[in-house]
């Protein structure tokens, strides 16, 4: 089975280095050797570290790719759901509006008018535009902010969320990587955010943000658990950690002519896990760091610019890859008759972020204390249960 | 955590207008609050002096901006005290309408922006499109859309027109049918019992001493409407009695503030159906408005937030002497430290959202 | 209880006066300063007068008078607006905070507003204007300049 | 190098600009030359001037403005981020236009609670004595670039408060206003129609982005 990392590291090792190494070891050869590191770091390339971080960077950078398309297309799916749950239109910027550019390029301003054509369109480019002025933007670091946190913290939000989307893998033939721990790597690397969330909400200097980080950590403690007892089920059913051993798994058995999904004999679990990856995510009804009622905009209030851009992205993204994980632990994964596996499992993982959305829309937020209390008293006993069904469900079949 | 002072406001989603509420906080528990007005000061008490009496109704209109006619009858009322006015029937019974209609509509501002402050953004826009329709039921007679200047000295500016009965029928139970819809919604929503249950609590007694009036008093179980018991226009002659709710033990809870608005609606609706059919024929203006005046007058209304009373003197000239706005949101949050403490940070909004808070009638 | 009945009770009171009916339910009282603390016990306690809906501060020129309206919480909705006299250079009266709670604010603001102090008020300090204001803005001597644009 | 330190008054400094950072000494412009000594900040300062005229006098300045200030501008045009401040009246009205009869935000108006991530500055009422430092603040925090909308004629001179002890004559006495709406209150439509003289005006005077000064 050949990953995307398999992939760049065979083009790091095959094309890339064979190509940019005679141009270093040219350059060292021209000027003094003790002052000149270009040969050390065509050393460094050819050895095995070096084209391990290569192939990383390429990797990351198409996870990224996909991610932002993605993004892209869940942000716009929020907003136009959320409108028609509101009885609203939503965005509605046309490609009609690109011609704008044409026109300012060609250095001819028309007299400016309002078009009836620039908001009839589908309304996707909104996305884009946000994002073009986000990186506009001044970036502005707050007076009394830490400089140093205040920087880090929203970049290890960021990072940590784009990992993820290395991890999981979109079908056997479309995946990044093939971390031997799988899943389990995924759920280490979720828990990473809320550190960053921890730091930029010390880092402000605001007491808002202090509160949302805060809260964010509180929160970690109470879902996190229940979270993965309710995973463990899924694993011990499996046998395994990696994702492709648990779909697999999951085609094994059938009942009546229906793949028994492990959302079958483990609904109780696919309960819990759902409950904990909205509040892994922090979506309303659990997203109590950034709660836009009492906390102005949560641990993000002075954050902003570029990085608020990124970080909406990045939430974004935690949101998709918990539908990534839901659909590969519960849902089969890529398991489907007559189409390709990747549209099944595209297919899957945005039913689920379509009741991701309009649940946003139609309930309101939980309490910090609520939320321990359901963490703790409810989810914990109940994700125990399914353990307990797991082991008997491995036991009978 | 330390024990910190956070101050919400001026600029803060949860203060529905311009005000600042301190609050100290024991990690994510209230201990103490101390609410700050002033920052829509706009001195409408003094510079209604500079004003003649017919004029202060631009003032009155915008002193509460989610009921603007409440606030204007109230003026016209204590100015046609003073005076000596006697409005004709039929004015009196137009009046009826628009107060229970924009009443409705205040109401409703209430709601789109209680859920909002429970993190549900969408109730803030189902309480907008029906609060929509109110505010062009209501500018079918006054022509404005959210400020009418329609209640003078002496009547309404113009009658009914034509055919306004039967709209107002036809968006009353739209908003009937709403309403069911929104029950199924929250009342039976879990998460949103689980935020208003029990948050908020303060007794009938501590109410009425703290000087809270209104929805809000009635909702702790007191059956006070200014509307009955110190009666004017046309409500004599309707056939209701105050609606109350409870939160059991002479308790009020956000849940049953909620409650009391919407059951509120239900009550208004009725009354303005009831005013419709009864609504005599005749004039909408007094013969003749003196414009100068001499002596006191004072008039109590029931606002949509509660009591609302106007206090004016006039020394004989065209222009009152002194004008006294009595606020029932500046005595509810004056009270607001007494019920905010002990209660999460998340429930600031909450509890403050269920008052309807209206700052500009409170700063003046 | 008639209104004309209390109110004459209440006139007979020492310093108590001009005890008249306004109309329905609504009487008038005038009460010297010296007298209005015990008055308002009396009308608290014995009356039954549970709400105070107002204090208005008038400024009469030659002296200040506060206006205080009463009501009692029931469907009869009695109602009484007691009249007192203060002088121009000590505006002061006792505070009536610890009978009703919610006259806490309307003291504060009659003393932001208008300059009236009240005594054994627990935090007597300016409620609608900032702290450094100067003056007290209701009061008919105040001056201030408007801003008026010339045409 | 001598490092001076050039202590203001901090009565004067207060409220002076965009105190956007906490640089309470001000340092003398770097010798021209002599790179090595520089500080890291200095050293920033002086790449960025050395890079500033060196695209400016080849030219290359203008050519990447020319190809990239349309595609910024479009992208800030198109998403004027308002922040969720309501004085007055016409606040209830920016809420109904985004309420589903007039739906602002197919136009991506979004209204954001923190000054930090907004564009535009909208006051719907009359500033008082007591609101103006309070306003000012809210402007200033917001990040470059930025607009204010001057909703109804309080903000503009003050409206019915004209003659009122404490209400300041209009919004543009002490930040600067892009738009004026009349009206008393805003209806919705114009507070949409004021949206689109803003993307007006940002379309025309908005300058390119790159390497701005």
């Amino acid at each position: 089975m050949t990953s995307l990392y398999d992939w760049s590291y065979w083009f790091c090792e095959a094309w890339l280095v064979p190509l940019l190494t005679p141009l270093l070891y040219f350059q060292e050869h021209i000027m003094p050797p003790f002052s000149n590191p270009a040969g050390d770091l065509a050393r460094w390339m050819e050895s095995d570290p070096g084209l391990n971080v290569l192939a990383w960077t390429i990797v990351v950078n198409v996870a990224l790719m996909i991610g932002f398309t993605n993004v892209i297309i869940v942000v716009y799916l929020e907003r136009k759901i959320a409108a028609r749950i509101m009885d609203r239109r939503g965005p509605m910027l046309s490609f009609h509006s690109l011609k704008e550019i044409a026109n300012d390029l060609a250095g001819s301003i028309p007299e400016y008018g309002w078009k009836t054509t620039t908001y009839a369109g589908i309304g996707i480019l909104q996305n884009v535009a946000d994002g073009i002025k986000f990186f506009c933007k001044e970036m502005i670091v707050p007076a009394k902010a830490d400089r140093l946190l205040y920087t880090i913290g929203p970049v290890i939000f960021i990072s940590s969320s784009i990992l993820l989307l290395v991890l999981v893998p979109f079908s056997p033939r479309v995946a990044a990587s093939s971390a031997p721990l799988g899943l389990l790597v995924v759920m280490a690397a979720f828990s990473i955010a809320p550190i960053g969330v921890l730091t930029t909400g010390w880092a402000c200097n605001n007491k808002y943000t202090l509160i949302g980080g805060m809260r964010s950590a509180a929160q970690l403690m109470a879902y996190e658990i229940p979270l993965l007892l309710s995973m463990a089920g899924v694993f011990l059913v499996a046998g395994s950690f990696s994702p492709m051993d648990i779909v697999a798994q999951q085609q094994e058995v059938w009942l009546f002519g229906i793949p028994m999904w492990n959302i079958i004999p483990q609904f109780l679990g696919f309960i819990v896990f759902m409950v904990c990856i909205l509040a892994e995510v922090e979506r309303i009804p659990f997203d109590l760091p950034e709660a836009e009622a009492e906390l102005v905009e949560g641990w993000t209030t002075e954050i902003g610019g570029l990085r608020l851009g990124l970080t909406f992205a990045a939430e974004y993204i935690r949101g998709f890859v918990g539908a990534m994980i839901a659909t590969v632990l519960f849902l089969g994964g890529w398991a489907g008759p007559f189409l390709p596996g990747e549209i099944w499992f595209l297919i899957k993982v945005y039913g689920i972020l379509v009741f991701f959305i309009i649940l946003r829309w139609t309930v309101p937020r939980i309490r910090t204390d609520q939320i321990l209390l359901l963490g703790w008293k409810r989810l914990l006993p109940l994700s125990l249960v399914n353990l307990a069904i797991a082991i008997l469900y491995v036991e009978v079949f | 955590m330390a024990e910190m002072w956070i101050h919400m406001g001026p600029q803060h989603p949860m203060t529905h207008g311009l005000w600042n509420l301190r609050i100290k906080v024991d990690g994510e528990t209230i201990t103490d609050a101390e609410p700050e007005l002033g920052y829509l000061h706009r001195s409408v008490e003094k510079i209604g002096e500079r004003r003649k009496y017919f004029m202060n109704t631009t003032l009155t209109d915008r002193l509460c901006y989610a009921s603007a006619m409440t606030w204007t009858h109230c003026y016209c009322l204590t100015a046609e005290e003073l005076m000596g006015v006697e409005v004709p029937p039929r004015a009196k019974y137009i009046r009826t309408v628009v107060l229970e209609l924009q009443r409705i509509a205040s109401h409703l501002m209430w709601l789109a922006s209680y859920l909002p402050d429970l993190g549900l953004i969408t109730g803030f826009l189902y309480g907008m499109r029906d609060r929509e329709m109110f505010l062009n039921l209501l500018e079918i007679p006054s022509g404005g859309r959210l400020l009418y200047n329609y209640v003078k000295i002496g009547g309404v500016k113009r009658d009914l027109p034509p055919g306004f009965d039967a709209k107002a029928e036809r968006v009353m139970q739209t908003l009937e049918r709403r309403l069911k819809e929104y029950e199924d919604l929250y009342d039976n929503s879990k998460i949103f019992r689980m935020r208003t249950d029990d948050v908020g609590c303060y007794s009938a007694s501590d109410a009425i001493n703290w000087g809270i009036t209104g929805p809000n008093l009635r909702s702790a179980g007191v059956p006070f409407d200014l509307r009955q018991a110190d009666s004017y226009d046309a409500y004599p002659e309707l056939d209701f009695t105050p609606v109350t709710t409870s939160a059991g033990n002479g308790r009020s809870d956000c849940f049953s503030r909620y409650r009391q608005r919407i059951d509120e609606m239900y009550q208004s609706m009725d009354l303005v159906r009831q005013a419709l059919v009864k609504m005599p024929e005749g004039k909408v203006m007094a013969g003749s408005v003196p414009v100068r005046a001499r002596g006191e007058a004072f008039r109590r209304t029931e606002d949509s937030r509660g009591e609302a009373l106007m206090y004016l003197i006039g020394d004989g000239t065209d222009r009152p002497y002194r004008w006294k706005i009595r606020s029932p949101m500046f005595t509810t949050v004056s009270a607001a430290p007494h019920f905010l403490k002990g209660y999460k940070v998340a429930d600031v909004p909450a509890i403050m959202g269920s008052i309807d808070m209206c700052i500009g009638e409170t700063d003046k | 209880m008639e209104t004309g009945q209390f109110v004459q009770q209440l006139a007979k009171r020492d310093g108590a006066s001009d005890g008249s009916v306004l109309r329905a339910n609504v009487g008038r009282i005038t009460v010297t300063r010296a007298a209005s603390q015990a008055f308002f016990r009396v009308l608290k306690e014995d009356f039954g007068f549970d709400h105070c809906s107002l204090i208005s501060a008038v400024d009469n020129q030659t002296g200040f008078e506060l206006v205080y309206h009463f009501s009692i919480i029931d469907m009869e909705g009695q109602m009484l607006e007691v009249h007192v006299e203060l002088p121009r250079d000590t505006p002061t009266i006792d505070s009536i905070t610890h009978l009703w709670g919610g006259a806490d604010w309307h003291e504060r603001e009659a003393y932001d507003l208008m300059g009236i102090y009240f005594i054994g008020h627990p935090d007597l300090k300016r409620v609608l204007l900032p702290d450094g204001f100067a003056g007290h803005p209701l009061r008919k001597d105040y001056v201030y300049e408007i801003h008026e644009e010339e045409w | 190098m001598s490092r001076q330190q050039v202590h203001g008054n901090p009565r004067l400094r207060k409220g002076l600009g965009s105190r956007t950072s906490d640089s309470a000494t001000v340092m003398e412009d770097p010798p021209s030359g002599d790179w090595l000594t520089l500080r890291s900040d200095q050293f920033l300062k002086w790449v960025d001037e050395a890079v500033y005229n060196v695209a400016e006098k080849t030219g290359i300045r203008d050519v990447v403005n020319r190809v990239t200030r349309p595609i910024f501008n479009w992208g800030l045009r198109y998403s004027p981020w308002p922040l969720h401040f309501g004085i007055m009246c016409c606040a209830l009205e920016m809420g109904a236009a985004g309420g589903p009869d007039h739906d602002t935000e197919r136009m991506g108006v979004v209204y954001r609670s923190s000054p930090r991530q907004c564009d535009v500055l909208i006051v719907n009422g009359p500033v008082c004595e007591k609101l103006r430092p309070k306003l000012k603040t809210l402007y200033e925090q917001m990040a470059d670039p930025k607009w204010v909308i001057a909703m109804g004629e309080c903000a503009i001179g003050g409206g019915p408060y004209w003659d009122s002890y404490s209400v300041v004559a209009g919004a543009d006495t002490f930040i600067p206003v892009d738009v004026y709406i009349p009206g008393c209150p805003v209806r919705p439509e114009a507070l949409m129609h004021g949206f689109l003289t803003l993307q007006k005006k940002i379309r025309e005077q908005e300058p390119g982005y790159f390497l701005r000064r």
